[in-house]
């Protein structure tokens, strides 16, 4: 019996429908404007019909940087910085590694890898928590 | 419980703020809502106390019900759902009997001119709606009196927004959609056979963030969604552009991934957001697998011309018009014929040699 | 004194036919008639554009032979043709057509526009509506034999005097002769050189031929006016005296409508095909030039060229032969812009130059023969026309234009190889 | 009524009507037209003419010189926005596969876009052509009240074709169905005015030519 690859479906693409160039326009405004203002934004590339070829090209024209970091919660989020610095992919996948969300974000650090400051008091609580528990079994011991 | 925030939920649920930022940002991008806006959503989903919801379901399949649950990336969507406080479902519910009839009672008592109506089908009308009715009460009766305390309805499905299956032709129980029937309410239509799921959760989170509206287009259906056709937002739409359609659906074209404009694919009439959305999680969508779109989206799309003929293609056949139009020219044709001839032959037996002294007045 | 409007619509309804039909169905109102007429290039005025001179026929044709013009007429939708319709566009079908076809040629949809106009004086002299000056020469026709009054004694003495002038007898009424010359009046009156011409051309060739005292009047005032009863009666004539001698062909003159109105209506008035052939004088020049019979000598050195007449050309189809005769007569043949099918008319055809009111706008036509005779700077002009010929000098006259008219036939004659001549 | 139901009546019943009442009234119109007749012509005709009436048939679509010089606006305009018109409505896809329902007759589509460039060319010319005719004391004084109507509804079609290929202002599924409507407009319109050219024309010139070709002139 033939297997599914024997069905000779192949899509053509038909290159990319400029929306790529557009999205590098936008990245370079908003970088000048961080470099200026100190403003940060970013971009949903969900939000626009990309091809392969525009992807390709983005990925291209922006390079690999020098981090790369991965979030843990609701399935990951994996950030890496591009080769252009200031400018950070980031990309939310659910439990099953399917995209979610799409984002190049232009700022000096993705906000989603910042401690949130709540985050950090219950940390600071939960830390003193457990130095108050060691205290306690240091002096049972 | 009630009173907890959304946040709190998901705290407790182990969420942290990362995540919750996270789902505020996939929520955000759903909405076609500027990313700038992701804050705005954090802080009003955040702050978010669960809003009653009853879920009504009338003439209808229970598909839009299955789309929804069945949706492939449940953690988020059923994060939505976990802010709302979904008291009756037929389908989704525990309870059953007088028991759920009295926990929708309860529920419309007890938030009455809060809670959030979702109606699934569509309501029969003819025979004093007979044709369907849940605990002896008929849909357009349980519509009415669950209406009337109702912050706002959402009629999920195409049944529910236009008629759908049950109001093709011919009808046979005279079903028609909630905006039908209900003027007094402002009413969200979220049409589709069945809708795509995260367009159903984006909806509610829309209206859950702002507590609002979003903004609708001419049909009821929130622009976010349903303002683009399938057709503008197509992968295929360049070879539309290039003149190049499969013929069949296995020819070389149709593997190529050519339009299918010619095999009846009607995109360029239907909104709505399989195209970007997707379906099963972003795996796929109709046009992707090699068929044309059905236009499960717009009214009747069931009675618009067959699922295979191309949209310029008349929906009926006209040869018998034309026939008949040729026939009837025809013989007008004669008899205008016959009457120009004698009116000719008149004037010939009625002319007056004309001799030079006729030749004035 | 009987012409009526209800005759007049009567002969409109009579004319009609699918031709007519199919041309008032393709019209586009697109305008481009106008600048193929001269009436409208010279003067500008919109009025002149051809298919607009032909409302009250269209107005008939609209009302009374299609279903939608019998409903609204019927409705009180559209007003029916009236009297003051047809007298308003007297001076449109008769002072400013001259029927030279020109606008047939260049309608994009093909309607025959000049064809239409010749219908439509059927319904304007029946009507009443015909010019002064047009019923005047029709009439001297009837009752007289020729629209300048000239009777057989006229064209006795123009015979005497022309075989003096050559030393060549003139037949007349011979029986069984080939061919039958006619003339035009104004042949007769005032190039009666014309007739010697022919006289020496057929001696030399050895033509036989003759004249009729019965008929020798070729022009025909019932084409201009558009009477059919009257045009039949006149080539009646010509056919009766053309089977009384027994003659195989008959000569049309240099000039125009006298060569329509025998060649193309004259067997469609009478309602049966002639037993003898019609052909045009120049016809039979080049026939004879091609099977050796006319032989020249000599060629005119200055520049000159020719005017072509509308009806012998473009409505005549005889193109080639004057530009071949040319040839034998003339070394410096020049063509004018617009030569051949495509030729300006001279602004008095079509019975134009017999009526008295139109003499104005003709004149003011009369610029663009001008124009082109500016851009060729070219002073001796050939033609073959008598109407043509009495036009173009009136023009030149009135504009002070050095330039000379010639006719054909003449100008041939004139180069005869002439030991010929003395035998 | 919403832009689907006004789409779906366009497309069937409305379809329907205008076909019917398009070739009703063209089947009159030629009846009307041969029914009249025409006399044999006695006169012996130059030489035998056989075919001359289709020469005409092809030759008046080309323009000759003078027409050219004397007419440049008309003729330009002319050909830009019959020749637009052919290829906008024989040459898009769309087009053909309607035509292919009607008649089973089909033929290669042209590319969308060049098809596109084409219906801006032509809606352009069209604009022209009554500017033109607006302006001109010639066309003015020939046109009546058809000759705008025969216009307008030669011109909707385009524009709403083109507005919806590129969706401007109204809904796509609207301005289909007002493309249609607009297109069956034309249809019922046309053998009422002077649309009627576009089938009469060629028994105009063949009668023209079979005229001329008789006295022996190819017209």
């Amino acid at each position: 019996m033939s297997s599914l690859k024997d069905i000779g479906v192949h899509v053509v693409h038909v290159g990319g429908n400029g929306n790529a160039r557009a999205v590098l326009r936008e990245v370079e405004n908003l970088l000048q404007k961080l470099v200026e203002k100190g403003e940060e934004s970013s971009i949903d590339l969900s939000g626009l019909p990309l091809s392969a070829e525009d992807y390709d090209l983005l990925e291209e024209t922006l390079g690999e940087g020098e981090v790369v970091a991965e979030v843990h919660s609701l399935g990951p989020t994996r950030i890496h910085e591009t080769g252009v610095p200031g400018v950070w992919w980031v990309t939310h996948y659910n439990d099953e590694d399917e995209v979610l969300a799409e984002f190049i974000e232009v700022a000096w650090c993705p906000e989603i890898l910042l401690a949130p400051e709540d985050d950090v008091k219950d940390g600071l609580e939960a830390l003193r928590a457990r130095l108050f528990e060691l205290k306690q079994e240091s002096n049972h011991g | 419980m009630a009173d907890e925030t959304l946040l709190e939920i998901l705290k407790r649920r182990g969420i942290s703020r990362r995540g919750f930022l996270k789902f505020c940002a996939a929520t955000t991008s759903l909405l076609a809502l500027p990313p700038s806006m992701a804050v705005a959503v954090a802080d009003s989903l955040g702050r978010l106390k669960r809003p009653a919801v009853i879920w009504l379901s009338f003439q209808e399949c229970t598909g839009c019900t299955e789309s929804l649950t069945r949706a492939h990336s449940p953690s988020i969507e059923s994060l939505i759902f976990d802010a709302i406080s979904l008291d009756y479902h037929h389908t989704l519910q525990a309870a059953s009997g007088h028991a759920a009839e009295e926990a929708r009672e309860h529920s419309m008592k007890a938030d009455w001119g809060k809670y959030l109506l979702i109606v699934d089908g569509s309501i029969p009308l003819k025979d004093g709606g007979a044709y369907s009715t849940i605990a002896g009460i008929s849909n357009l009766q349980m519509l009415q009196e669950a209406a009337a305390g109702a912050a706002a309805i959402v009629a999920i499905g195409t049944c529910a927004a236009f008629g759908g299956l049950p109001h093709a032709q011919p009808n046979p129980t005279g079903a028609v959609a909630v905006s039908d029937i209900i003027k007094d309410k402002p009413i969200i239509n979220v049409p589709g056979c069945p809708p795509v799921p995260a367009v159903m959760v984006g909806v509610l989170a829309h209206y859950l963030t702002f507590g609002s509206l979003p903004d609708l287009d001419d049909l009821g259906r929130p622009r976010a969604f349903y303002g683009e056709s399938i057709h503008d937002r197509c992968y295929r739409r360049p070879f539309y552009d290039q003149g190049k359609f499969a013929k069949t659906f296995d020819d070389a074209g149709a593997r190529d991934g050519w339009c299918l404009f010619e095999l009846g694919c009607k995109g360029p009439t239907t909104h709505n957001a399989c195209a970007t959305t997707k379906w099963n999680g972003g795996t796929s969508w109709p046009v992707q697998s090699g068929h044309g779109c059905i236009g499960c989206s717009e009214p009747d799309f069931w009675d618009a011309g067959g699922f295979y003929k191309a949209l310029s293609t008349p929906v009926d056949s006209v040869t018998g018009a034309a026939a008949a139009a040729v026939a009837v020219g025809a013989a007008a044709g004669v008899a205008i014929g016959i009457a120009n001839r004698q009116r000719k032959a008149q004037a010939r037996a009625e002319h007056q040699t004309v001799t030079i002294e006729d030749l004035e007045k | 004194m009987s012409a009526s409007l209800e005759k007049g619509l009567n002969a409109l309804r009579e004319v009609m036919d699918a031709p007519i039909a199919s041309f008032f169905s393709s019209c586009v109102h697109c305008g481009m008639c106008a600048d193929a007429c001269l009436f409208y290039t010279e003067t500008g005025d919109a009025k002149y554009t051809p298919i607009y001179k032909l409302e009250p026929l269209r107005r008939v044709w609209q009302q009374e032979y299609t279903l939608t013009g019998r409903l609204s007429r019927m409705l009180g939708l559209s007003k029916p043709v009236s009297d003051a319709d047809l007298r308003n566009w007297s001076e449109l079908v008769y002072d400013s057509c001259t029927l030279c076809g020109r606008c047939s040629m260049v309608c994009p949809v093909g309607n025959d526009i000049t064809y239409m106009v010749r219908k439509l004086r059927e319904g304007m002299s029946a009507a009443g509506h015909a010019p002064e000056g047009v019923i005047g020469a029709t009439k001297r026709t009837i009752e007289l034999g020729s629209p300048m009054g000239v009777k057989l004694p006229a064209l006795q003495a123009q015979i005497r005097g022309q075989e003096a002038e050559t030393g060549l007898s003139i037949p007349i009424d011979v029986q069984g002769a080939d061919y039958m010359a006619l003339l035009s009046s104004m042949e007769i009156i005032n190039f009666p050189e014309y007739l010697g011409a022919l006289a020496r051309i057929f001696h030399q060739a050895g033509v036989s031929w003759t004249l009729s005292s019965e008929a020798f009047e070729a022009t025909n005032s019932g084409i201009q006016i558009g009477a059919s009863d009257i045009a039949r009666e006149i080539v009646g004539r010509i056919v009766t005296a053309a089977e009384k001698l027994q003659v195989k062909h008959v000569i049309s003159p240099e000039c125009g409508h006298a060569f329509t109105a025998l060649r193309w209506e004259g067997p469609n008035l009478i309602g049966r095909p002639y037993p003898f052939k019609v052909v045009h004088i120049l016809e039979l020049l080049d026939e004879l030039r091609t099977s050796g019979r006319l032989q020249t000598v000599g060629k005119e050195d200055a520049p000159l060229t020719f005017h072509d007449p509308c009806q012998i050309v473009r409505r005549g189809g005889v193109v080639r032969q004057p530009r071949a005769l040319l040839g034998e007569v003339a070394s410096d043949f020049r063509e004018m812009s617009d030569p051949g099918v495509w030729n300006w008319c001279c602004g008095g055809g079509g019975g134009v130059s017999a009526n008295e009111r139109a003499e104005h706008l003709r004149l003011t036509a009369f610029k663009r023969k001008k124009s082109q005779l500016d851009e060729l700077g070219v002073h001796t002009m050939v033609t073959a026309c008598a109407n043509c010929r009495i036009v173009l000098e009136e023009g030149l006259e009135h504009y002070n234009m050095n330039v000379k008219v010639v006719g054909l036939t003449e100008l041939v004659a004139e180069h005869l190889v002439e030991q010929e001549a003395g035998k | 009524m919403s832009a689907m139901e006004l789409l779906l009546w366009a497309r069937g019943p409305g379809l329907g009507i205008a076909v019917a009442i398009f070739l009703f009234g063209m089947t009159l119109r030629l009846f009307e037209i041969y029914s009249l007749g025409r006399k044999t012509d006695l006169a012996a005709p130059r030489s035998p003419t056989p075919g001359s009436g289709w020469r005409t048939v092809f030759s008046r679509s080309l323009p000759y010189q003078g027409t050219w010089h004397r007419s440049g606006l008309t003729v330009i305009t002319g050909f830009v926005f019959h020749i637009g018109l052919f290829i906008v409505l024989l040459f898009l896809l769309p087009h053909i596969k309607l035509i292919h329902s009607l008649t089973g007759l089909s033929w290669p589509a042209l590319p969308t876009s060049l098809v596109d460039l084409v219906t801006v060319l032509t809606l352009i010319a069209l604009l022209v052509v009554l500017v033109h005719r607006l302006m001109d004391p010639v066309k003015r004084l020939l046109s009546g009240f058809g000759d705008y109507l025969a216009w307008a509804v030669t011109f909707l079609p385009l524009l709403t074709g083109y507005m919806a290929y590129h969706h401007l202002l109204l809904d796509y599924t609207l301005l289909l169905a007002l493309h249609i409507l607009s297109a069956e407009l034309l249809l019922v319109v046309f053998p009422f005015t002077k649309l009627t050219h576009t089938f009469t024309l060629f028994i105009a010139r063949w009668y023209n030519g079979d005229i001329a070709a008789r006295k022996g002139v190819a017209s």
